[in-house]
């Protein structure tokens, strides 16, 4: 499985801050993203994290890593 | 040393007691800090209240790998980075960044670095409560240069 | 505030007290404050004391001076100048610049050229103790930029 | 009379802090500084204040004027 977290205003528009979903073989966080994040409704850009690293959509993912999506960072 | 704090910091006493166990101080000519507080507006707004979000896991990496990296690039002696999170109060600290150097310009390029760093690859985020009652995520962060 | 003293300064106590009276501090967005130090090296000779001579007359007025101009040319919400003068030892802070404002770009702009202007731009002159007790005076300031 | 001061490396070199010259006519900031400062013994550049403002050496002086000359200012 793979846990997929939500974070800052995506947790609030998807309703809940994490969900598993199974992986596949050649499964990339834009395939996932996809999944989660094609309405309109989801306001662009979208970020993403792998094992807790930033990384870019074309990352591959398997079996027990964990995905976090998120908005653009506003800290500081 | 970087600290993630859900609780008020004082920016002050943390700057002097982290200088004070520098080591080799004697070769330290120069401190640049910054220090970020909580306005009582934003975008032409009046806010009331803010709440700083964090991907708890991730933060304090995100933070030390940030830390690292200006201590690398600008040579510096040492740096210092604390944030907040959790409920904010206004006029409240949210971030201090605290860099050492044997020379000003280094400390003064790494301070700005530093901040700018942080609005890109630190995974926080800031929700304002607005003076209606209402809430709103902070889409962008006010240019830095 | 400007203030010239020929004792110890304590930059975080200054810092802090001085924040902590500033007005409309809920328009306060940022603060750069820089610090210099004492090192125990210049120019490539290690130095175990120094003296910092100012021209009394004049050097309280070239601060507010430089005060007032970083104050209007960054629109600062306020700005704290502290310099030392006399004899300082390795370590000890020399001088104090704090720079408050609403966006982070003006105060880290106001720090950094308020050092540059203070040093072209007020009377005070280091001179050096080196290690073989021999003395000389600076010559020239290392580049900010 | 105008009192000439001397500040830091000056001072040392001319062997007082300052002293008093009659003002003339037409006098100049660069009069008083060839009086003093024409030995080859003084390091150039030489910077000088008018009654406790920086000035360049064109600057007039007249009588009761307060003149300072130091060497480049190397605070902060």
């Amino acid at each position: 499985m793979i846990e997929v977290k939500f974070l800052a205003r995506l947790k609030e528009e998807i309703g809940q801050d994490s969900m598993e979903i199974a992986a596949r073989d050649g499964m990339t966080i834009a395939d996932i993203k996809q999944q989660f994040f094609s309405d309109a409704q989801f306001q662009l850009p979208i970020l993403q994290a792998l094992n807790h690293e930033f990384c870019d959509e074309t990352t591959a993912v398997s079996d027990g890593d964990i995905v976090a999506f998120f908005p653009p960072v506003t800290g500081g | 040393m970087v600290i993630v704090s859900d609780a008020a910091i004082d920016p002050y006493q943390l700057l002097a007691n982290y200088e004070a166990q520098l080591s080799a101080r004697g070769s330290v000519g120069a401190a640049a800090h910054f220090i970020g507080l909580m306005r009582e507006f934003n975008e032409g707004d009046d806010v009331v209240g803010m709440t700083l979000e964090q991907y708890p896991e991730m933060t304090r990496r995100a933070l030390d790998k940030l830390r690292l990296s200006l201590i690398d690039d600008f040579e510096l002696n040492d740096a210092l980075i604390v944030h907040r999170v959790g409920a904010l109060q206004i006029t409240d600290p949210i971030v201090v960044v605290g860099c050492w150097s044997a020379h000003r310009k280094a400390a003064f390029e790494a301070c700005r670095a530093a901040m700018e760093r942080l609005k890109s690859d630190v995974p926080l985020w800031k929700k304002e409560t607005l003076a209606d009652g209402s809430t709103r995520w902070v889409e962008q962060n006010t240019p830095g240069y």
